[in-house]
């Protein structure tokens, strides 16, 4: 069980896809069942993987290693593992795509097999980009989520649904070919693809690491997505609908802010000590010009995205930090935005289904037709603009902390900037629920909109569970993470040391 | 009981306003207003016996004790625990929370109840109760907080209920959006001090290695000399957050807009407790201050300059509540300038009185403007735009509303400083410690003192005295009991809560002994306490001579001039702001996002420069090409291509036997290729 | 003992077989014919199967011969059905008619 | 010439001569009714070459199964005559090259054949080729192939269903 179980919670939604098959084409709800419970299935697994990890261990658990293919002597392996880096994020993805099927009960209609059979497809690649450690079988995931996204996106989306869908597959794939190269590289060089392997090896030498790092931080990059490469996210997620909205911001940007954990920092600790201060810099301009955008924006779901921005170069800065608390607080808040995002998307979904706009003029005053609908955004408002007590705060302050004090960087003035970031998030964020739920309800059309059904609710409350839980008492969150995330603190720190 | 069972109940202080607040949640629409309104109060009322309990215990065993809960962030160095510390200071402050939170809570549900109905909306009455229980709850945790930290949740936290509750007519005000706004302001201002707050914690924890008071205070005792620049940096960011809260300038402007929000709310968040908050952590810092260098002379500048600015900005205003609020940023001025000259007790001793009178003078201004509203609507005028809060459609109240007039003369007297009233004794500790340490912020400080009794007096005679001004005067009525109840115990507070730190006696000074270390005995100068007096009673028979004689039409000081203009624009600190911050932020914003995002890097990175230079360069390279291979004689490339896809088209037949026969032959010269080899 | 016929004659006569096989299926058009004639290739090799395994003496040979006869009906059923399904459409069987992939 | 060549020559002609026959019949019926006359005919060769089981195989599912179905599916679309001639005129002429080819490349390969194998067909183990013999092999070392042969089969048969069956809708 402990070796497959992997392998299990990767491929399980395979199983969903056989099923959905097979379904004739009429029965629509036993498709959605199909898919659902096939999420709700791989989110037990990914718990019962929870079960049988061991946090004091820093290393791999629950590997998986069988060669693939060979080429000469290098072998391509079927490789995977999971650590304190991952499993916090596998988790993540197996929950959220779980709320994320549960939000299209009713927003898609047509060509839902399809839906179904792309969504679970991407549940695959995911849980397979955070597993692989194989750096081939990795990049063979990583590519693979383009795939069904670039449907979800292209089939299911607004009105300029191509143009973003195309926009999305061109840019993410321009940075990835050159991770293809830097990936091809070191296994030619290094011998193998195997991650860890290559980790423990640092073999690389200083200035060859810093060009390899920068072809890593170019696909990277565009995922997260930084300042200046962040153009395509906004495009992506006005067209994107709910459910894709949800996945792209709450998990699939996550694979960069991963990447740059699991292989810049391991596999080129020099270049990345080297390089900090300027991630820091491209981290904090993302900071403040995502919330300055954020704020002009007329599309609820426009602002969302510009916040993620915003949001996701505090990650960056965390972990950029290269100290325990900056690691720490990145990891998580990689999670906190996942949730807050992901349920900030999930609202503005709700929204756009009963009014079919998204333009905040067309809003005002529904706290009082829709209380319940309404006192569920302000907590997760405040969750997203870091209120203590609520699980933004913890993440957003030890990223500050481990910033303001980090080596690596450098300079206490990223931290301090950072922290205005942390006001101008009051300001969007504030703004935003201002036009949707306070002022007079004047607009017609809204007088008669309903509250939230339960299967909304179900769909929410589980998010806020957790925004209060990981708020309140985020040790066992912390606890998965640190021996993991130790090791690689270590790690840099002595290639700091050799290169003094 | 012993003093460690007696400590072992505080989280219970946290606990009862968070259980009140959960059942108004679920059950408040089945309850009922009356069900509501004591479920909210007995949760307070149950803090405040245990905060009692909290005091008992102190004086069993004065050194208090630090209650631990749960870990909170525990990343390597880093530990931070939600504790609560229970020690004279905080306990001071948590009597004071419970005590006068419970009894506006008493009032706000005779409050609420016309409230809820003049505005239009009944439901939300068990939501206002709701948040003003989450209020006390995050109030005690920033009160009761062991950590920086802990402390912080508690800031934001009351921060965010005063937010919620300043916009809880979210669809009234100006436009239908003032209110909302108003909070909106409010939280981002206070925003901004949080900033201030968190960069210190960032300091704090990077030179002494941990966010817990005790163990930095103790840290800094150590180092001596070694930690003044850090404890000077510390303190000047704790003193950002200060004003953010305590509405210091230059932070002070989202106060006045404050008074959006229901009356109950203005009395026990933006008058007694969450105000005061500031000034709570700056004397929580004292160890801190006492080694900073130039942070306390900041502190006391900007407290002298607050009271006196906004006490005369107070003078020109007509809004009953917004007086108050102006008044409350100055007496928070007297306050914070009793931090910067190290009278930290005094401080202390003022915060307490003032919540006492202040609170008293609000709920009575809030049983006025109630009087007015229900006058206004058995006149049954139909006057348009008709605001309940303006004095100037007030007047000859005394007769009408003779409970409260009584308390309200008691509360502004109180403010004003005549003894043996509690203002009196807590304002002249701290002008007698301010004359000792320096003789401007004194002098200051006595000019804000005299406007104090100014505008006070102005106001008294404004509402209660002459002749009704309008239909809803005449028509006004008293208040219900619940609602006057309360105020006569704040009255009675007010009268009697100098004993609190009577002069010779000191009880709150060696009190707070225990907690503060090295405190100064304040002395009772004479001179100074009848200087005070008589500029108290000078300025109210000014007053007296300019309002009470005759009928107002047009207020008498606008002669005045230019000074008029400035404040009743404020010092156009607002304006100010509006121009060199908002505005500049939201024209950056839309620039950055219009500009610079959507039309350079969105349309023209992308569709420009990518786009379009790839789409010229695959034509450049192609034409380059063709014409090259032309001249050369060959095919162009395109034309070859074209030709051999339709050389290799043709054999696409579609007949499945061709291509069997293509099989077939492949299948031939493999095998002739194996047997030759 | 077989004598006088050796493993070359047998893979003479499979090879002959096979050559005929491929032939039907390269001349007729009548897919029905073309799939007999591609049975008569499976044959052939059948034959040569059977023959080494007699002449190597291992079984192994048979068992593929198992195989492929079970192939074989598998692909008749399958191959059937298909030219059913393409006579219903195009109310022939006349492979020569069927060129829908024509490029 | 031994006993035994002539039968193995006179059953070559048949073969031969009936693939032939197949080939040229212009009614599917008659092709069908000679392709039964070869398997026949490699069914007594199966049997000379001690292969018995697989010799009773071939006549019960090809001779009996297969055929059978060829001939329903003739019977049932009614098309015995198709075609009077090659509609591409060079296909012929490269079939029969490529075929003569085959031919000298079989025949090289045959007489190529190395020593032990190139001789006549020697003595062999007693019960070769008997169904204990080749049921031990499928269960024991080709046990995995045969489950898969099974899955074929059924994957056939539902392949077979789904294509014939006629849409209601239609």
């Amino acid at each position: 069980m402990d070796a497959w179980i992997l392998t299990l919670v990767t491929f399980f939604p395979i199983v969903g896809v056989i099923v959905l098959l097979f379904l004739p084409k009429e029965r629509e709800t036993a498709m959605r069942w199909t898919a659902l419970l096939t999420a709700v299935i791989t989110f037990v697994l990914s718990l019962i993987m929870l079960a049988g990890f061991e946090s004091s261990d820093p290393d791999l658990q629950m590997v998986v290693r069988l060669t693939w293919f060979s080429i000469g002597d290098l072998h391509i392996e079927y490789f995977l593992g999971v650590d304190g880096l991952s499993i916090l994020l596998v988790l993540l993805t197996t929950f959220l795509m779980v709320l994320a099927l549960l939000s299209t009960w009713t927003a898609i209609v047509d060509r839902v097999r399809e839906f179904m059979i792309f969504f679970l497809l991407l549940e695959v690649g995911l849980v397979g980009v955070f597993l692989g450690m194989d750096l081939f079988l990795f990049y063979v995931f990583w590519e693979f989520t383009l795939v069904p996204m670039y449907f979800l996106i292209g089939v299911w989306g607004g009105e300029r649904r191509m143009y973003a869908a195309i926009k999305f597959f061109l840019y993410t794939m321009a940075g990835s070919i050159l991770m293809l190269l830097a990936i091809i590289w070191l296994g030619l060089d290094g011998g193998t693809f195997s991650i860890p392997d290559l980790i423990k090896a640092q073999a690389i030498p200083a200035n060859l690491q810093f060009w390899l790092f920068l072809a890593f931080a170019a696909a990277f990059a565009i995922k997260v997505p930084m300042w200046p490469f962040h153009s395509w996210l906004p495009d992506a997620h006005v067209e994107a609908p709910t459910a894709a909205s949800v996945i792209l911001a709450g998990v699939l940007l996550k694979m960069g802010t991963y990447g740059f954990l699991r292989f810049n920092l391991g596999i080129f600790p020099q270049a990345s000590v080297r390089l900090a201060p300027w991630i820091a810099l491209f981290a904090v301009i993302g900071i403040l010009y995502g919330a300055a955008v954020a704020y002009a924006q007329k599309d609820v779901k426009k602002l969302v995205a510009y916040a993620s921005i915003s949001h996701l170069g505090f990650v960056m800065l965390g972990l950029f930090a290269l100290n325990l608390q900056g690691l720490q607080g990145g990891i998580l808040q990689m999670i906190n935005h996942g949730l807050s995002t992901g349920a900030l998307f999930l609202i503005v979904g709700m929204l756009y289904e009963r009014r079919r706009t998204r333009e905040m003029d067309a809003f005002g005053g529904l706290w009082k037709v829709m209380p319940i609908y309404a006192g569920l955004t302000l907590i997760v408002t405040l969750s997203s603009m870091g209120l203590p007590g609520l699980n933004g705060f913890v993440g957003e302050f030890t990223i500050l902390l481990g910033s303001f004090g980090s080596i690596a960087i450098g300079s206490e003035g990223f931290a301090i900037l950072a922290a205005v970031g942390v006001i101008l998030a009051a300001v969007y964020m504030l703004y935003m629920f201002q036009k949707l739920f306070l002022g007079p309800l004047d607009n017609e059309k809204n007088k008669r909109l309903p509250d939230l059904n339960r299967r909304e609710l179900l769909t929410l409350v589980p998010i806020v569970i957790l925004i209060f839980w990981i708020g309140l008492y985020p040790r066992p969150f912390f606890g998965l993470t640190e021996a993991s995330v130790e090791k690689v603190v270590q790690l840099v720190s002595s290639a700091a040391m050799a290169m003094r | 009981m012993t003093a460690e069972a007696l400590f072992s109940l505080a989280p219970l202080l946290i606990l009862f306003p968070l259980l009140g607040l959960v059942v108004n949640i679920i059950a408040g629409r089945r309850l009922g207003e009356r069900g509501v309104g004591i479920v909210a109060s007995a949760a307070v009322g149950l803090a405040f016996v245990i905060a009692i309990l909290q005091f008992i215990a102190l004086r069993m065993d004065p050194s208090g004790a630090t209650i631990h809960i749960a870990d909170w962030i525990v990343i390597g160095q880093l530990e931070v625990e939600w504790a609560l510390q229970i020690d004279t200071l905080s306990v001071t402050m948590m009597l004071m929370v419970t005590g006068v939170g419970g009894l506006i809570h008493i009032y706000a549900v005779g409050y609420m109840h016309d409230d809820v109905r003049f505005q239009g909306d009944p439901s939300r009455f068990p939501r206002f109760f709701v948040y003003f229980n989450l209020f006390i709850a995050a109030m005690l945790l920033l009160v009761t907080g062991d950590s920086y930290l802990t402390m912080f949740v508690g800031w934001e936290g009351v921060g965010l209920c005063s937010y919620l509750l300043i916009s809880f007519w979210y669809e009234k005000g100006e436009d239908g959006i003032g209110n909302a706004l108003a909070g909106k302001k409010a939280f981002v201002v206070n925003r901004i001090g949080d900033f201030g707050f968190i960069i210190a914690m960032l300091i704090t924890f990077w030179f002494f290695g941990t966010l817990t008071f005790e163990e930095v205070f103790n840290e800094a005792e150590a180092m001596g000399a070694g930690a003044v620049g850090a404890a000077t940096a510390i303190t000047l960011f704790l003193l950002v957050g200060a004003a953010g809260k305590s509405a210091q300038i230059p932070l002070f402007v989202w106060l006045p807009d404050a008074m959006a929000g229901p009356t109950p709310v203005s009395a026990l968040i933006h008058a007694a407790t969450m105000v005061t908050a500031g000034i709570y952590m700056l004397v929580r810092n004292a160890a801190l201050l006492e080694i900073a260098t130039v942070t306390p002379d900041i502190i006391a500048i900007i407290g002298a300059a607050t009271a006196l600015l906004a006490a005369s900005i107070a003078v020109a205003r007509f809004d009953i509540k917004r007086v108050l609020a102006y008044s409350t940023i100055s007496q928070l001025g007297f306050m914070i300038a009793a931090v910067g000259i190290g009278a930290y007790v005094a401080a202390i001793f003022h915060l307490v009185a003032h919540a006492f009178f202040k609170a008293l003078l609000f709920l009575s201004a809030g049983s006025v403007i109630q009087g007015v509203e229900h006058g206004h609507h058995r006149a049954d005028s139909h006057e348009e735009h008709f605001n309940p809060n303006d004095m100037r459609v007030m007047g000859g109240l005394r007769t009408r509303m003779k409970a409260t007039f009584w308390v309200y003369l008691i509360g502004a007297l109180a403010l004003v400083g005549i003894p043996p009233l509690a203002g009196f004794f807590s304002k002249d500790e701290i002008l007698a410690d301010a004359l000792l340490v320096s003789p401007a912020v004194y002098w200051v400080l006595v000019g804000s003192a005299f406007l104090t009794a100014f505008y006070m007096g102005r106001q008294i005679l404004m509402v209660f005295f002459g002749k009704p001004r309008s239909k809803a005067a005449e028509a006004a009525e008293e208040s219900p009991a619940v609602m006057v109840a309360p105020l006569v115990v704040l009255a009675i507070l007010s009268v009697g809560g100098g004993l609190i730190n009577s002069p010779g006696l000191l009880p709150l000074t060696h009190f707070l002994e225990d907690t503060l270390e090295g405190l100064r005995e304040p002395e009772f100068v004479a001179a100074v306490a009848a200087i005070s007096t008589l500029l108290a009673v000078l300025a109210i028979v000014l007053a007296w001579l300019v309002y009470g004689r005759r009928p107002m039409a047009h207020d008498p000081v606008r002669r005045l001039g230019s000074l008029w203009t400035a404040i009743r624009h404020r010092w156009w600190v607002d304006g100010f702001y509006d121009w060199l911050i908002v505005s500049r932020y939201i024209s950056l914003s839309h620039w950055l996002a219009e500009v610079a995002d959507e039309q350079f890097l969105h349309d023209w990175v992308h569709d420009t420069v990518i786009a379009r230079s790839f789409v010229r360069a695959t034509n450049w390279l192609a034409s380059v090409l063709d014409l090259r291979l032309i001249d050369r004689g060959f095919d162009g490339l395109g034309a070859l291509t074209r030709r051999g896809a339709g050389g290799l088209g043709a054999l696409q037949t579609g007949y499945v036997r061709n291509y069997a026969v293509a099989v077939f032959i492949g299948m031939v010269l493999v095998v002739s290729y194996l047997l030759l080899s | 003992m077989i004598p006088g016929v050796s493993m070359t004659h047998i893979l003479i006569l499979s090879g002959v077989l096979f050559t005929l096989g491929t032939l039907g299926v390269l001349i007729r058009r009548n897919a029905i014919v073309m799939f007999m004639s591609i049975e008569l290739m499976l044959n052939a090799s059948n034959l040569a199967f059977v023959g080494f395994a007699r002449s190597m003496g291992a079984l192994s040979g048979q068992v593929f011969v198992f195989f492929v006869i079970a192939v074989a009906a598998a692909e008749v059923a399958v191959g059937l059905a298909l030219i059913v399904a393409v006579y219903r459409s195009r109310s022939s069987i006349d492979v020569d008619r069927v060129s829908d992939l024509k490029g | 010439m031994t006993v035994e060549f002539a039968i193995f020559l006179s059953l070559a002609a048949v073969a031969v001569g009936a693939s032939i026959a197949m080939l040229v019949s212009r009614n599917a019926v008659y092709s069908a009714l000679f392709l039964v006359i070869v398997l026949f005919a490699i069914a007594v060769l199966f049997l000379l070459l001690s292969a018995a089981f697989i010799a009773m195989v071939q006549v019960a599912i090809y001779a009996g199964a297969i055929m059978v179905l060829f001939l329903f599916v003739i019977m049932l679309l009614g098309t015995e005559n198709v075609e009077s001639e090659p509609s591409h005129p060079w296909q012929f002429a490269t079939a029969l090259v490529l075929s003569f080819g085959l031919i000298i490349q079989f025949l090289i390969v045959a007489n190529g054949l190395p020593g032990e194998s190139g001789g006549d067909f020697g003595e062999v183990a007693e019960g070769f080729g008997s169904p204990a013999g080749i049921g031990t092999l499928l269960f024991e070392e080709y046990l995995i192939p045969f489950e898969v042969t099974s899955l074929l089969l059924l994957a056939a048969m539902v392949g077979a269903i789904v294509l014939t069956r006629w849409e209601r809708s239609k």
